[in-house]
């Protein structure tokens, strides 16, 4: 039989620290380890001087045609961004009224941006949400206050993109809740018509909804009651999205214990009020990541509406480029341009997904 | 008839026009359309309405025209659209009258120096789906036993970034269109040779849909009013004048004062008058869109007047 | 059977099946007196659980009848399609229940959690029902929390506030599924103790538990169940003591070599 | 029940108001409609084709040389971002921090640029920046790239059908670029190289997580029975794995899959371009656009049905 | 500290941290002699699943020597890399372990689980593995079970296969951590009841559990551990009849109270 004394706690034996350490470890340690990074150096290496070349050093940044002619092939002609920037962003936008265009979108994204702010989650965003596309469409559209009436086959580039993505998101939400709600619903007819609905349209490609929306949809209508193609585009990917965010929201009710359904039946909720209240509020929660990926999706894929002649950001570019001899060699200048737009918002919302599933953690556990 | 009513309801006249044919239908760098096929239009909304700018532009691309026209979201489809068999018949569509005159040719870049569409044998050509050029090319290359590779695509201005990136060795669309790429897109058009042959006719002309006689007849005369008018030596600049003073019965009856021809189309007396009031005869929208003192530069060759040896014989307006 | 005014739960000839093999509920007659106190025990399986949850109308039955604080909730199918939703919402107005695993929603706040019935069911304002949840916490001695959340609580809070969110309808009967067995052993210790005192203020409690020292000080009587059957009930002494039937008698000994 | 009945009659109604409209709208229109079409010449050249098909030919076989076409870049497509997406997804996970770096930076930035852009992009690199086909760039007179694409050597039959007739058959440089053995043209190249590096970011994604859901337990007990790192790998992780990974890889080929279609934007012929072409010539829009969606959904459901299939022979068995 | 040839575990000062504050072993001086069973104890993060994962190099220390069974274990970073691999390699071979969570291969059947470190660690042939797993099989009382796959057993038959495993690589010493806190009550018996078989089998056995009754019965001594030390040593009767430390001593309260 033995006892021990009282062993007090130390710290743990110095280990090298900083970022030299990290470099020695993550680059270094191991043979195999320092030969891959040896080789990606070398690579990299050989390759980005030339990048490093065309993008900057041999880049041409006035917008001069003839300098950009001279640097072809060598260095990039930033110049045309410069010089077609207004419209890339706007399409065929009047030039004169490029103001208002980007004053609707710069208020529509501020609106976006507020949304996703917890500390903006007040009573006024609803109002704001119904004053803002108010002001967006009253902007866009002109027609009063001496303001130059501007039919919608002008709009154009980013504030077309990001109309079309935000409203066919929030067109799209309320249909996939309904839509993954009927998935699970106890009424057979309604699970298979909300089920067939989900599959059938996740079968298709989007370019065939946007088609059938664009040259089919007004034949299936009574003869002169056809809305605006840009309704009909808009209401394609909005029906097309739903289904892809029902199957996401539906993970997320299945994600929710039914003792959840049990208490709130126990406490005399009905079952529209134990979803609305309950059910629903831990579904989202629980899914926002996947969510936050169909939206990515849904902004991406509003660059196809370009095939069905909208000049959204991507179709814009070529409208910018493709009819101008002088500027038309350097596209794909013009492609790093908006790709880099992509990007910035993509990148954004991916980030602020996982922003918010930290925040959720955070907020509810201790 | 229906059309007709409806129009002059929502005072507007909703007109299809390609999305970028320099001389024929584009955009100016202010947006405006412009081109010989939207002054066709403009004639004819000024002859309807009253107002050449009353008229909503709706871009379409060749898929969509035909749908477009069907379905009613356009009244006229004025978009370098070859006049054919099957359009007419099959496809709920009915051709007014023919503006231009055209046929199929290629263009290739003049370093290769082929000087004869004959001598593309296995060639890669660049071609806008959804054409009659693309079964034009097919018959021309089985006649012809010469193996050329299309490469399809979906919009006019797609095609040409490609044939100019050199993708292909030719480039095959309607001689009005190559000649206007050719001026305003390519970066020298001398670098650039557009083949002799012409191996189609294209009749091009506004289309409405079928069924409306009465719209299809006011489409119709505006058309033949216009190259009338530039037979009868009316133009823009002369038209209120002769209005006021001629003694021509043929000006007279055309202008609305001896005889109201409007009337029988369910217009009004001076239809006519509005209309190359607004844009002029037909020569005179020619030459401002593709004349020969235009970039695109198009002598009127068979586009004269039946008078000068050309193929535009007007119906009488009477 | 008695029918006396008196009787707040009473389960007629009830028969219930999952499936249409597995018969989880036989031919069950019970009356339940109001102000009772009734422990139900008897193996895993016996279907303890979903003889509570009927009274709650949480489980359809197919067969018998079962009246609750004087709403008869029919067997399923019984032509009464309409009345029978509104009998459900009348009996769940009336019955508490609090789980096992606690359900406690954990995307609100405790007062949340608290008000959310009185507010979107009873139609309480805000302030009022505030005050009302505010009240049942002291209740439970957890009114310092109201305004975590309950993943923040330690198990025995969290099944503290679910008993107050059953407290905050007023409810005539509350209901208990085995409300410390998803504890840790010092917690349930509190739950017991909160039961308890509940017990000596006259409602109506049902509850499903082993725990044994509770139903031996705190049951009028207690309800031994197997197989889908009630089997044996008695007051809680003689049930100890001297067991009739020889399952619960079996049952009674496991318990005792485990504990 | 009535609020079912309610559902399904409404459903009903709305799509007989649509038939019936539909049917108004084309018979007052004098629009021909019905499959009889299909039957038509084509009278129209497919530039790249996997069977025989010439303008003489009928619009039904358009159709199917369209659909191989689809079928072909889906298929090439798949294997690309299986393989790509693999390595990149499996170099998420290297110890090396630069090659970490270096995968995540890519799976990053694929997958956050819209495809449509990349295959545009794609596209233009290989039209622009190749050399003509005159002056191809070739490897041993054997391979040469251009502006006309990859040319390659080929076996081919001279067409009197016996076994020695079979030769092989080099590329060789002609007025109009590179004539013999087979090749690949720039649109299809890009096309398979848009589709399977953007797919290949997702497929990564798909992987890394497959590779994180093995429960550490499973690798610890394969190490406490003496297994090496790298058998590890082989006989525990990976297998479990790809259990774990198989479900939602079936999902990024479906997507590939239907993707596909946007090859239209740059004249590659697949099914959605051949059904555009079709529905100018012939003015069929509702029978097309059918189509496009019945050969898609066909599609689609196979897959799913094959990968349901094996789905269940990997399926790990529980009682 | 004896030197003894006997000793076939040394902890020699083993110190460990996870991170840089949380020191989870501190100066772990323990050793353990061929064919002893010795019992690991102590409140739950007190390190004892850490301490045997150490034996098994599953986790690295920092500080201090592990000799097992003659191949020593240095602390990380001590300039032996891949001499260190060799090592580890040397021990797992000589070690078999069973977790509290089976983790057993649920890919593959259990005939597959048991050959798996037998065919590709010790090269055996299949045949000749496959003869000497039903063995163990049989050893465990499962042999009927050998085609099955993991999942479809219950737990305790999936933890006697877990046993089987390990000792399939003819290990010298045996770690078991917590095998029975994963199973149903019913089953915990079967499992312990294979473990008191083994552990009359001579092979030395160090084993964390908290089943009182197998480690008075079986163990030759009783290691008490309490934040991340080992605070008393005895043999069983001495531990349980008169811990010295007052930390066993409430340990001790504790569970009697639970039991
Ligand atoms: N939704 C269901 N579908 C099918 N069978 C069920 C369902 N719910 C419970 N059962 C089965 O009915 C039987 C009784 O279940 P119940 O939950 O009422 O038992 P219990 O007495 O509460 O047991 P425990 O003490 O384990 O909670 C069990 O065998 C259970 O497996
Ligand atoms: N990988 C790890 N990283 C950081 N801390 C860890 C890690 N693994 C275990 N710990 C912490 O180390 C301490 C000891 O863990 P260990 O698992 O050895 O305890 P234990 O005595 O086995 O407890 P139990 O009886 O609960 O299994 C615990 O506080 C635990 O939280
Ligand atoms: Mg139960
Ligand atoms: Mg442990």
């Amino acid at each position: 039989m033995a006892v021990w004394q009282m062993i007090p706690a130390r710290a743990a034996p110095e280990q090298p620290q900083g970022w030299l350490a990290w470099l020695r470890r993550e680059l270094f340690g191991g043979w195999l380890n320092a030969l891959t990074t040896l080789a990606l150096l070398a690579w990299g290496l050989s390759a980005l001087p030339g990048l490093a070349d065309w993008t900057l050093w041999q880049a041409v940044w006035r917008p001069d045609a003839e300098a950009c002619q001279a640097a072809r092939g060598s260095g990039a002609c930033w110049g045309v961004i410069a010089e077609k920037q207004r419209l890339i962003l706007f399409g065929r936008y009047p030039e004169a009224e490029h103001w208002r265009p980007l004053l609707a979108s710069l208020l529509l994204l501020a609106l976006v941006v507020a949304s996703g702010l917890r500390r903006c989650w007040k009573r006024w965003l609803l109002p704001a949400w119904g004053l803002v596309w108010a002001l967006f469409f009253a902007l866009m559209g002109g027609g009063f206050a001496g303001l130059e009436a501007v039919p919608t086959e002008r709009w154009g580039g980013l504030p077309l993109t990001l109309m079309l993505a935000t409203l066919s998101i929030l067109l799209a939400c309320p249909l996939a809740v309904l839509l993954a709600l009927g998935r699970r619903s106890r009424l057979p007819a309604i699970r298979v018509l909300c089920a067939c609905y989900v599959e059938l349209v996740r079968g298709v490609p989007l370019i065939s909804v946007l088609f059938m929306a664009s040259f089919l949809f007004p034949l299936f209508l009574p003869a002169g009651t056809t809305p605006d193609v840009l309704l009909r585009v808009l209401l394609g990917i909005a029906l097309f999205a739903a289904a892809y965010l029902a199957e996401t929201v539906r993970a997320g009710l299945q994600s929710v214990p039914n003792g959840q359904v049990d208490a709130a039946a126990s406490i005399g909720l009905g079952w529209w009020q134990s979803q609305r209240l309950v059910v629903l509020p831990q579904a989202l929660g629980a899914v926002v990541p996947g969510l936050m990926n169909s939206f990515i999706s849904i902004f991406k894929d509003s660059s196809l509406i370009t095939i069905v002649s909208l000049y959204e950001l991507t179709g814009s570019l070529g409208l910018a480029l493709s009819g101008d001899p002088v500027w038309r060699p350097y596209m794909i200048e013009g492609y790093c341009f908006i790709t880099a737009i992509y990007f910035v918002v993509c990148a954004a919302m991916s980030r602020y997904s996982r922003w918010v599933e930290r925040q959720q953690a955070r907020a509810l556990t201790r | 008839g229906k059309t007709l009513d409806t129009i002059k309801q929502r005072d507007q006249i909703a007109i299809g026009v390609s999305t970028g044919v320099p001389g024929f239908s584009a955009a100016d760098s202010q947006g405006r359309w412009t081109g010989l096929d939207v002054d066709i239009g403009k004639a004819v909304a000024a002859a309807v309405l009253g107002d050449a700018n009353k008229v909503k532009w709706v871009p379409l691309a060749s898929q969509q025209r035909f749908t477009a026209l069907q379905s009613g979201e356009v009244d006229v489809l004025s978009r370098n659209t070859t006049v054919t068999l099957t359009r007419d018949a099959s496809m709920g569509l009915a051709y007014t009258a023919i503006a231009f005159y055209d046929g199929q040719g290629f263009m290739v870049p003049a370093k290769t120096k082929v000087k004869s569409a004959k001598q593309l044998k296995g060639a890669t050509v660049c071609v806008q789906s959804g054409t009659t050029s693309e079964k034009n090319l097919a018959d021309f290359s089985r006649i012809n036993k010469l193996n050329l590779k299309p490469v399809v695509f979906d919009k006019f201005d797609a095609a040409n970034a490609a044939y100019f990136a050199g993708r292909c060795q030719a480039y095959t669309t309607d001689t009005s269109g190559l000649a206007s790429v050719r001026a305003k897109e390519a970066k020298d058009p001398k670098e650039h040779l557009i083949l002799p042959e012409l191996i189609s006719k294209e009749p091009l002309g506004p289309l409405v849909r079928r069924g409306d006689d009465e719209w299809l007849a006011i489409v119709r005369w505006v058309v033949n009013g216009l190259i009338e008018a530039e037979e009868n030596g009316i133009t823009q600049a002369n038209v209120d004048q002769l209005k006021a003073d001629s003694a021509d019965p043929v000006v007279g009856r055309l202008l609305g004062k001896t005889e109201d021809t409007g009337k029988l189309l369910g217009l009004d007396r001076d239809w006519l008058a509005r209309a190359i009031k607004a844009v002029g005869n037909y020569g005179e929208i020619y030459e401002r869109n593709v004349g020969e003192k235009t970039p695109v530069g198009l002598a009127r060759g068979k586009n004269r007047l039946w008078t000068d040896g050309g193929l535009h014989y007007a119906l009488p307006l009477r | 059977m008695l029918n006396n005014d008196d009787s707040i739960i009473r389960f007629e000839r009830v028969n219930k099946w999952y499936g249409r093999d597995f018969h989880v509920l036989r031919d069950i007659e019970l009356e339940i007196r109001r102000g009772e106190r009734v422990v139900v025990c008897g193996p895993s399986g016996s279907g303890k659980s979903t003889l509570i949850r009927c009274i709650n109308a949480l489980e359809p039955f197919q067969e018998g009848r079962l009246l609750v604080d004087g709403v008869a909730l029919g067997a399923e199918g019984s032509a009464q399609d309409k009345a029978g939703e509104r009998a459900v919402q009348q009996v769940r107005r009336r019955v508490g229940m609090v789980f096992q695993q606690f359900n406690l929603f954990p995307h609100l706040s405790v007062l949340d959690n608290l008000t959310l019935g009185p507010r979107h069911v009873a139609g309480l304002p805000r302030p009022e029902a505030e005050a009302q949840a505010l009240a049942q916490l002291e209740r439970v001695h957890i009114a310092e929390q109201a305004h975590k959340f309950p993943l923040q609580l330690s198990g025995g809070q969290q099944q503290r506030v679910a008993i107050a969110r059953a407290l905050c309808l007023a409810p005539q009967i509350l209901l208990f599924d085995e409300p410390t067995s998803a504890l840790d052993p010092e917690m349930v210790q509190e739950v017991l103790d909160v039961m308890t005192e509940l017990a000596g203020q006259g409602i109506t409690m049902v509850c499903v538990t082993h725990e044994m020292d509770f139903a031996r000080s705190v049951a009028d009587r207690i309800v031994f169940m197997d197989q889908g059957q009630l089997v044996e009930e008695a007051a809680p002494a003689a049930f100890f003591s001297r067991p009739e039937s020889a399952r619960a008698q079996q049952f009674l000994a496991k318990l005792h070599r485990a504990g | 029940m009535l609020w079912q009945a309610l559902a399904l009659a409404g459903l009903l109604a709305a799509l007989l108001w649509l038939v019936h409209n539909t049917q108004l709208n084309m018979a007052a229109r004098g629009i021909q409609s019905g499959w009889d079409f299909l039957g038509q010449t084509a009278g129209f050249d497919i530039g790249e084709q996997l069977i025989a098909f010439d303008a003489g030919d009928s619009l039904a076989r358009a159709f199917l040389v369209g659909l191989l076409n689809t079928l072909r870049v889906a298929l090439l497509g798949i294997l690309l971002c299986t393989l790509l997406g693999t390595l990149v997804g499996l170099g998420q996970l290297a110890r090396n921090g630069l090659l970490r770096g270096l995968c995540r930076a890519y799976v990053e930035l694929f997958r956050n640029v819209p495809l449509l852009v990349q295959l545009l992009v794609w596209y233009l690199l290989l039209v622009e920046y190749l050399p003509d086909a005159d002056a191809a760039w070739s490897w041993r007179e054997a391979l040469f790239l251009s502006k006309a694409g990859l040319a390659f050597p080929a076996l081919v039959a001279d067409g009197t059908g016996s076994w020695s007739a079979w030769h092989w058959e080099l590329p060789a440089l002609q007025a109009f670029g590179i004539e013999g053995g087979a090749a690949l043209s720039p649109e299809f190249i890009a096309v398979t190289l848009g589709l399977g590096c953007y797919t290949a970011a997702f497929v990564a994604e798909v992987v890394r997580a497959g590779i994180k859901s093995v429960p550490s337990g499973q690798i610890e007990a394969a190490q406490s029975i003496g297994l090496s790192r790298r058998q590890t790998l082989r006989l525990v992780t990976a297998p479990l794995a790809l259990r774990v990974i198989l479900p939602p890889l079936t999902n990024q080929y479906l997507n590939l899959t239907k993707n596909s279609s946007l090859a239209v934007a740059i004249g590659y012929p697949d099914l959605v371009s051949i059904a555009n072409t079709t529905l100018n010539q012939t003015g069929r829009a509702v029978e097309c656009i059918a189509v496009i969606m019945l050969v898609y959904l066909a599609l689609s459901l196979l897959t799913a049905a094959l990968m349901a299939i094996l789905n269940r022979r990997v399926a790990l068995k529980e009682r």
